[in-house]
């Protein structure tokens, strides 16, 4: 997978200046600085004005950003990062270790309201200032994702002075280090980034040194698909997210648009089956379910090629994925056998599978804010095969919030939840028994409500070992567990394709989460 | 009142009545226009333009569009007419209340549908999808009460035109009791007028409905109903138009088959 | 008014005879659509400077048609043929659009048939007078203005420079109608064609603008006259054409054609004005031939018990102007078997007095007693049972009728008291019925709307008498008919008074009508009864003064007898 | 969204109707319009206030970030006690009145920011959008209407058609097909908001043009009735030219219902904009209507209710401003 765009017949030599307008498809987040909260569409313009300590490269190896230099004790409870000389942030404070300091307190902060960032810290129990360069974490346990979550723009370093003004403001103007600085947001429409023309921070495997080449970038927010491609085509755009699979196929064959396809880290795209209530709660329905569901036509016609079908729990992406495709076939004699022993016996007059008088029924809430069209009908496909041996699936289309509230009220039977975390780690906040547990919001991530205290072992076990060899082959025994048991549903790889014109030159998406970073990037006209 | 060529020629009538007789065919006996199964998916026969095997083209899980246009008509026009009927027939009873009751309950209920005409149609809508869900029930809905206070107000003013007719004043002389004029002039009357509300509100309802569905608001999945299959269709309008085209074709035709011959209807009724 | 008078027939007679022609018609044939019948018929007249010909016949027979085609604007699909039509020696029947619009406005001026809806309302009366000044002249603002007032002046209107300010809603029907025709006379056009220009017109304000054109005509401009009021025509002009069905059935002088009709259809037309007859005698020819004059015995005595007895009635109404003493301590009474006839100018309380009298309003003081027993006031529940003794008929037939029921519908609800509306079962009654109102009893099937003006007030009529009344009221039941049908109605009236012994409160401002149906005679005005007697000792020898303007502003009786040289 | 030319329309035509009956004098007439403006809006709170109530979904869990954060009991409790979700309804209810009067209309709980401010910022496109459109959409209207009266039969016949078409064209299909012909295929217009008019065109042209559908069925007639009322017929007989008979007589007595209509066109070009705004990605309030709805961002629904019944009262009341300008007989009569 390409992970960085060329430009055909671009020049050598970059040129300075010019506006960029990007358009996103994601939803326009709520605040700019993505430790509240902590959803993929902050992420996505963090990048452009906030950095981390670290980052990731191609080969999947940490390389250095903020921090130059990191050191774990040997018991693992203790991390040293040295810090990059001369870093300031764009409102002049100079970046150290009080900043670091004031970071992780600002994320573990619960007034602050971070989702995403304070369940990556969740080991983190406190942090000590051993010179204005050295900042050092004490961790209650031994925590081998750290570094990859530290990887993440939701922990990114913003400044103390900044983190210190009212959330409101904060969430209008965070202040980092990054290339670009926040001028403006109109909301609804777009947010403003000039070029922060004092940077000197970029990560170890940028292309270049000292201010960004774009004098500025435009974000809009183009919530229509069909929309956002005609406005690239068009030329008024420069870039989308989002693209939908046959405007990529069409992409291809026009000579003014590239494709940068940026797989998104940690879980691959599944439908989770909920184990803990009927008709889910038993083994041989899931495996009925699972084997009457045929997805790989559906997924060759409706993502025309550009997604493959995904075997395991995680993202093709990432190194310690473990793919089973013997699970997964379509066998519907299979699955009716399985039904026959669970007991479904009988069929109503609709030709739905019943027991005791009961249908199996499935509920399955899909949130339109989160699954593309595509999918969408990629599940109205499962719910036409699975039909053939009696799942009657109820699709439910809904808004976030509502979908939320659904998932809350354990109103499920299926649900597809994307989540997106660097690293394998990703499997314990989805896995973990712990994790049925709903906050007091109602909010949980384990939505098949796996509860196998082994798994739990394995997971917290893995989370903690150094050494590589075992670490994967814990992994490998946990993805086993999961996928044996017939919890998900893998489909493939949560999608991130990028359509750009050809006269955008150097951009790339971290390899973190993915996220495109317009440090490199420069215009071509 | 003149009108000149009046609802135009006579052409236009027999397509719009073949029109309606088509899509309450399609409505009642879906199967006989088209045989095939409107929820048969063939994963990989997405996607083909329209052809002589079909006619619409397929749509993305392959699914023949041609059958689900058909089939669609029973769910569409079904949206479309329950949600005339929950608005007319609340319109009809705040209309009554309005219209025959005592002043104060004019004055009362008038108020409160000046207030409801505040709120753009859509909002009453929405705030009602997400009280109660989306889908076609709560959409039909919706629909109804978003439109009711615009039939109670027609409602209500023909109630007073026909209640200070002339003709009810002269069965007043003959000696008619108030409920007999009511049952036997009032009535029978206004139901004249309602009967033209009801096939003009019938096409802009499925239009309504289809807007709603566009946001997501609408039928379930895989629900063959026009504004669904639309909403749908639009995310692929640069690789396949007939999924937005043929759909979108029909709700337009429909609708406006249902206006001319409402226009018909009242035409008849003002003309005589 | 003087100046009206003054002119003598000689005077027209010098007038006329010399000059040549101004407006020639041969052979004028007018049809609207490619297979309909001529709406007008090879039609023939002409029309000199200063002469004043007036175009006479029943609603319907094409005299607007005439009207409209002479200034090319026949409208629509309509087909114009004519062997030939000249105006002022120059050929029209070939003119162009632009020709067309040279000379309308500027050379023939137009008066349109509904004054009351002519006049632009969004627009004053000042620009639409000045419109023709604007397209035919090159004069400058200021002067079209002066020209404005000046033809307002001349048309009789007050205060011109205040009514050039105003648009039409803001002016009285006579003021309106006088606005219109200085529109079209501003430019002083050699031919006038007004199309009733008096109807809709309160008797005093009919009056002046006859005056206007009196005016007009002494200035050598020729007149097209078109009414079907022949006491007006008699009055104003020099030659008569009679029109029916599109055909010039009769044309001559004044007199001889008035005087000595000489075609069946003239002596009809003029046998159906009821001022010229009796009380007692029939108005259509054919039921003066069937029955006798009736007696006409001395009602005026008549003793016992009132039909319907009116004592010291008030009714006000709130308006958004303040309060409007609509009646004021009215007190009427009516004798079995007579006709009480009511009188006055619109907005005088008529129909108010009617609409207490039928119990659809509550008087404010005072009572009605219904055949000497209470009526009003008292709960329509109670009065319900006696509904049946008390009947009406509007001036509106067919918005009396619910526009869904058929004439048998009507009828035999009105027959069951309410209880059924299928015909089937009382088909033979309301055939009958029908035909008691001289209606062929095959109409029964029709709807309503179908039917002719003079059958939808039969058929009221008929609905009226269903239930067996001893009483009807009757507002201006007459008013929108033709005079020919008017005839028929109020022959019917007088017979079916005859037949069942009927009382009626009769409503008209038609002092002809008023005089020739009633046995008593009560003035109205602002609400008040101002005088009441016997018809013919308020007629001959009116008491109160308003009485009096009443009767003089009315053409008289004489204006129909031929005019001796 | 749009809703029936004979139904919608009828009932705004109606309801016009009912205030020209009640002509009365300019002071009286203004101050009972005013009186009326403030019912209707505390109504409208009043109502929003409730119907918001029956949302399932906690404000407090909005609040903080909404349904996806991991807020604490204790959080929600804060926040709770801080916009006094935890006092009784009918205290709330007042509380909000009070609130409202003063001009607080308290502060979004999704975009973390005044309501007024929020507002502020969205309403100028929403009514840039609105006012372009409809002045549009009666060209449009006018255009064709003149056109199918005074050219013939068939002309007529296009006309109809014309207007029952696009009156019956959703928005959302008409925006695709108008993105896709003018700017994916021949690229001349814009499919997003850009600076200047020409972003303005594209979702101008789709919220008119059902518009114009429906103000034109009603125009036609009224052009209809005045070129064959007689006084066309007399300003002919005074020798005036077609074009002036149009430009001069017809032409005002078809603006009168349209103008009319103007206060029912308005509200249901806010409905549309929900939808247009979404698909040309323009801000302004119908989008962040359709955001705040789904957030449940309950003061900021209620804000926006509040302005849109507002602007509808304006709207309504310029409306009839406009009609006794162009038909004095309404200021003066004393029917
Ligand atoms: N534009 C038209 N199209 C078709 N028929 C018409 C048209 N104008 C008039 N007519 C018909 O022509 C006939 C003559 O009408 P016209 O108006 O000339 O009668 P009139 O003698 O003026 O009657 P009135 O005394 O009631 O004014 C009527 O039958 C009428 O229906
Ligand atoms: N319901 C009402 N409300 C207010 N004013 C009314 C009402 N009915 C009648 N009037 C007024 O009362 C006065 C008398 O009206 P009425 O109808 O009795 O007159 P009329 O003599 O019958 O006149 P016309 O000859 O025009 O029929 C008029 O000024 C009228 O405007
Ligand atoms: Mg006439
Ligand atoms: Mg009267």
């Amino acid at each position: 997978t390409p992970q960085s765009s060329t430009g055909a017949g671009s020049s050598d030599s970059p040129v300075r200046g010019g506006t960029l307008t990007y358009a996103s498809g994601d939803a326009e987040p709520t605040c700019l600085d993505p430790h509240v909260g902590g959803n993929y569409p902050q992420a996505l313009v963090a990048t452009q004005y906030l950095e981390e300590l670290v980052s990731k490269n191609t080969k999947g190896q940490i390389i250095p950003w903020l921090a130059t230099k990191w050191t774990e004790s040997k018991d693992g409870l203790s991390w040293d990062f040295t810090l990059r000389d001369g870093v300031k942030f764009t409102d002049g404070t100079p970046l150290d270790a009080a900043a670091v300091k004031a970071n992780v307190a600002h994320i573990q902060d619960p007034a602050t309201g971070s989702s995403t960032g304070y369940l990556a810290l969740g080991k983190v129990a406190s942090t000590e200032i051993v010179s204005p360069r050295v900042i050092r974490f004490t961790l209650s346990q031994p925590d081998s994702a750290l570094l990859e979550s530290l990887t993440q723009p939701w922990l990114a370093i913003e400044s103390p002075a900044a983190l210190k003004r009212s959330k409101d403001v904060n969430c209008a103007h965070p202040v980092g280090t990054g290339p670009f600085i926040v001028k403006q947001w109109k909301k609804q429409d777009s947010i403003t980034l000039v070029r922060n023309a004092g940077y000197t921070s970029p990560p170890a495997d940028a292309a270049h040194h000292g201010p960004a080449y774009l004098s500025k970038i435009v974000w809009r927010f183009i919530p229509d698909s069909a929309t956002r491609y005609a406005a690239l085509k068009a030329g008024e755009v420069d870039v989308i997210d989002n693209a939908q699979p046959d405007t990529i196929v069409a992409a291809h064959k026009t000579k003014s648009l590239t494709e940068l396809n940026a797989p998104r880290p940690g879980a691959s795209n599944r439908i989770e089956l909920n184990s803990g209530k009927a008709p889910f709660n038993d083994e041989k329905v899931r495996e009925a379910f699972i084997r009457a569901a045929d997805v790989n036509d559906g997924i060759k016609t409706l993502f025309f090629g550009t997604a493959k079908r995904s075997y395991s729990a995680l993202s093709s992406v990432e190194p310690l994925g473990y793919s089973e495709p013997g699970l997964f076939g379509y066998e519907p004699k299979k699955a009716n056998e399985l039904l026959d022993a669970a007991g479904y016996t009988t069929r109503d007059a609709d030709g739905y599978r019943t027991k005791d008088g009961t249908r199996l029924t499935v509920v399955f809430p899909v949130s339109t804010n989160q699954s593309i069209p595509a999918e969408q009908s990629l599940f109205e496909q499962i719910q036409a095969t699975t039909k053939k041996v009696g799942f009657d699936v109820k699709l439910e289309p809904m808004d976030l919030s509502s979908w939320y509230a659904a998932l809350a009220k354990n109103d499920y039977d299926a649900v597809s939840a994307p989540y997106t975390k660097v690293g394998p780690d990703v499997l314990r906040i989805l896995y973990d028994s712990a994790s049925i547990t709903p906050a007091p919001s109602g909010y949980f991530a384990n939505l098949a409500q796996v509860d196998i205290p082994s798994l739990d072992a394995t997971l917290e076990k893995a989370a903690q070992v150094s050494d590589v060899a075992e670490r994967s082959a814990l992994y490998e025994t946990a993805q086993k567990t999961i996928l044996e048991g017939y919890y998900i549903l893998p489909l493939y790889d949560q999608q991130n394709h990028y359509l750009l014109r050809n006269d955008v030159v150097g951009l790339r998406a971290l390899p973190s989460v993915s996220t495109p970073l317009f440090y490199d990037t420069w215009l071509d006209r | 009142m003149r009108r000149a060529a009046s609802a135009g020629p006579r052409v236009a009538l027999v397509v719009c009545a073949l029109v309606v007789l088509w899509l309450l065919a399609c409505a009642v006996a879906p199967g006989l226009v088209a045989p095939g199964d409107p929820l048969a998916i063939h994963p990989l026969q997405g996607f083909e333009p329209p052809s002589l095997a079909h006619w619409f083209g397929t749509d993305e899980s392959g699914r023949d569009v041609f059958t689900r246009v058909v089939h669609g008509a029973g769910p569409s026009l079904l949206i479309g007419v329950a949600a005339t009927a929950i608005g007319i027939v609340l319109g009809v009873a705040l209309g009554t209340l309005a219209g025959l009751g005592p002043r104060w309950l004019d004055f009362g209920t008038s108020r409160l549908l000046e207030v409801l005409f505040a709120f753009p149609g859509l909002l009453l809508a929405l705030l009602f999808i997400v009280i109660y869900g989306p889908g076609i029930t709560t959409s039909t809905v919706a629909v109804g009460l978003a439109t009711a206070p615009g039939y109670a107000r027609i409602v209500r003013s023909q109630m007073l035109a026909v209640r200070g007719a002339p003709y009810i004043e002269a069965e007043v002389v003959l000696g008619r009791p108030p409920l007999w004029r009511f049952r036997r002039s009032i009535l029978p009357n206004v139901a004249g007028t309602l009967f033209v509300l009801v096939t003009l509100g019938v096409g802009q309802s499925i239009v309504w409905a289809s807007s709603l569905s566009y946001l997501g608001l609408g039928a379930k999945p895989p629900t063959a109903e026009w504004g669904a299959m639309l909403s749908a269709g639009r995310t692929y309008i640069d690789s396949a138009w007939w999924l937005t085209f043929f759909p979108g074709l029909v709700i337009v035709a429909s609708a406006a088959a249902a206006t001319v011959l409402g226009r018909t209807i009242q035409g008849r009724v003002r003309g005589s | 008014m003087s100046e009206t008078t003054s002119h003598s027939a000689a005077d027209r007679a010098s007038a006329a005879a010399p000059s040549p022609a101004l407006l020639t018609v041969s052979g004028l044939s007018v049809r609207f659509g490619r297979t309909a019948p001529p709406v007008v018929d090879d039609v023939s007249f002409e029309i000199r400077p200063g002469e004043c010909l007036a175009l006479v016949g029943e609603s319907g027979s094409g005299k607007s048609v005439t009207a409209r085609t002479l200034v090319g604007l026949t409208g629509g699909d309509a087909r114009v043929s004519a062997e030939s039509l000249v105006f002022d020696g120059a050929p029209l029947l070939s003119a162009s659009a632009a020709a067309w619009r040279r000379i309308r406005g500027a050379r023939i001026g137009f008066v349109l048939q509904d004054a009351l809806v002519s006049l632009d309302p969004l627009r004053t009366v000042g620009r639409e007078i000045d419109d023709a000044l604007r397209l035919h002249t090159r004069l400058g603002a200021a002067d079209r203005h002066r020209r404005v007032i000046d033809a307002l002046t001349d048309a009789g209107v007050p205060d011109p420079a205040l009514r050039a300010g105003q648009r039409a809603g803001q002016l009285s029907g006579g003021l309106r109608q006088r606005a219109l025709i200085a529109s079209a006379v501003v430019l002083n056009p050699s031919l006038v064609i007004a199309d009733e220009p008096t109807t809709a017109l309160d008797v005093g304000v009919q009056q002046q603008v006859l005056g206007l054109l009196e005016k007009l005509r002494a200035g050598g401009t020729g007149l097209l006259l078109i009414s079907h009021d022949l006491s007006l025509v008699a009055r104003v002009a020099d030659r008569v054409a009679v029109m029916r069905d599109g055909r010039i059935v009769e044309t001559g002088a004044t007199e001889a054609v008035l005087g000595d009709p000489q075609q069946e259809y003239t002596k009809t037309l003029l046998a159906a004005v009821p001022w010229s007859q009796a009380r007692g005698t029939r108005l259509t020819v054919e039921a003066r031939a069937a029955a006798e004059t009736r007696a006409v015995t001395d009602r005026d005595d008549a003793h016992g018990s009132a039909a319907l007895e009116i004592t010291d009635v008030s009714k006000a109404f709130r308006t958004p102007a303040g309060t409007l003493q609509a009646v004021r301590d009215v007190s009427l009474r009516l004798e079995p078997g007579t006709t009480l006839g009511l009188v006055g100018e619109s907005g005088s309380g008529k129909s108010t007095t009617a609409r207490i009298a039928l119990g659809l309003l509550a008087p404010d003081a005072g009572q009605v007693r219904l055949l000497d027993q209470e009526w009003a006031p008292l709960p329509e529940r109670e009065r319900r049972p006696r509904r049946h003794l008390l009947g009406a008929v509007y001036q509106d037939a067919l918005s009396s009728f619910d526009p869904r029921w058929s004439v048998g519908g009507i009828l035999t609800d009105a027959l069951t008291g309410g209880a059924s509306r299928s015909i089937r079962r009382y088909e033979d009654e309301v055939a009958a019925l029908l035909r008691s109102v001289g209606l062929n009893p095959d109409l029964m099937r029709r709807r309503t709307h179908g039917l002719s003006g003079g059958q939808r007030q039969r058929v009221s009529i008929a609905r009226a008498i269903a239930p067996g009344p001893r009483v009807l009221i009757c507002d201006e039941p007459v008013s929108s008919l033709d005079v020919s049908v008017q005839a028929q109605v109020l022959d019917l009236l007088d017979e079916l008074q005859e037949q069942r012994n009927l009382s009626y409160l009769f409503i008209s401002h038609d002092l002809g009508v008023i005089r020739h149906i009633s046995d008593r005679v009560a003035v109205m005005s602002e609400g008040r009864i101002v005088e009441t007697g016997a018809t013919e000792t308020v007629f001959s020898d009116p008491r109160h003064p308003y009485t009096r303007r009443l009767l003089t502003a009315v053409p008289h009786r004489r204006d129909l007898t031929p005019r001796q040289s | 969204m749009t809703l029936g030319p004979g139904t919608e329309v009828e009932a705004a035509l109606e309801s016009a109707a009912s205030t020209r009956r009640s002509g009365r004098g300019a002071v009286r007439w203004l101050s009972t319009r005013l009186a009326g403006l403030l019912f209707v809006l505390w109504a409208a709170a009043t109502l929003t206030f409730f119907a918001i109530r029956l949302i399932p979904g906690d404000p407090a869990q909005a609040i903080l970030g909404g349904p996806g954060s991991q807020a604490s009991a204790a959080a929600l409790a804060q926040a709770r006690a801080e916009y006094g979700l935890d006092q009784p309804l009918i205290l709330q209810y007042l509380g909000q009145l009070g609130r409202y009067v003063t001009g607080d209309f308290g502060t979004s709980y999704s975009l973390h920011e005044s309501v007024v401010q929020a507002i502020g910022q969205q309403l100028g496109g929403t009514l840039v959008l609105a006012v372009a459109s409809l002045a549009v959409a009666w060209v449009l209207a006018l255009a064709v209407a003149v056109f199918s009266v005074r050219a013939g039969r068939a002309a007529w016949a296009v006309g109809n058609g014309l207007e029952i078409v696009s009156a019956a064209v959703p928005h959302f299909w008409l925006a695709t097909v108008l993105i896709l012909l003018f700017s994916s295929t021949l690229g001349w217009l814009p499919a997003i908001n850009v600076p200047g008019p020409v972003g303005l065109v594209l979702p101008v042209v789709t919220l008119a043009v059902p518009l114009a559908g429906f103000l034109g069925q009603v125009m036609r007639e009224s052009l209809l009735n005045a070129l064959h009322s007689p006084f066309v017929l007399s300003a002919r007989a005074r020798g005036e030219s077609e074009v002036g008979v149009l430009v001069r007589h017809a032409l005002r007595h078809a603006a009168l219902p349209a103008i009319s209509l103007s206060g029912w066109a308005f509200g249901s070009l806010v409905s549309g904009a929900v939808v247009v705004e979404t698909i040309f990605a323009r801000p302004g309030i119908g989008r962040t209507l359709l955001r705040a709805v789904q957030e449940r961002d309950v003061p900021l629904v209620s804000g926006i209710v509040l302005v849109v019944a507002l602007a509808y009262c304006l709207v309504t009341v310029a409306s009839e401003v406009l009609d006794r300008v162009a038909d004095p007989r309404l200021a003066e009569s004393p029917r």
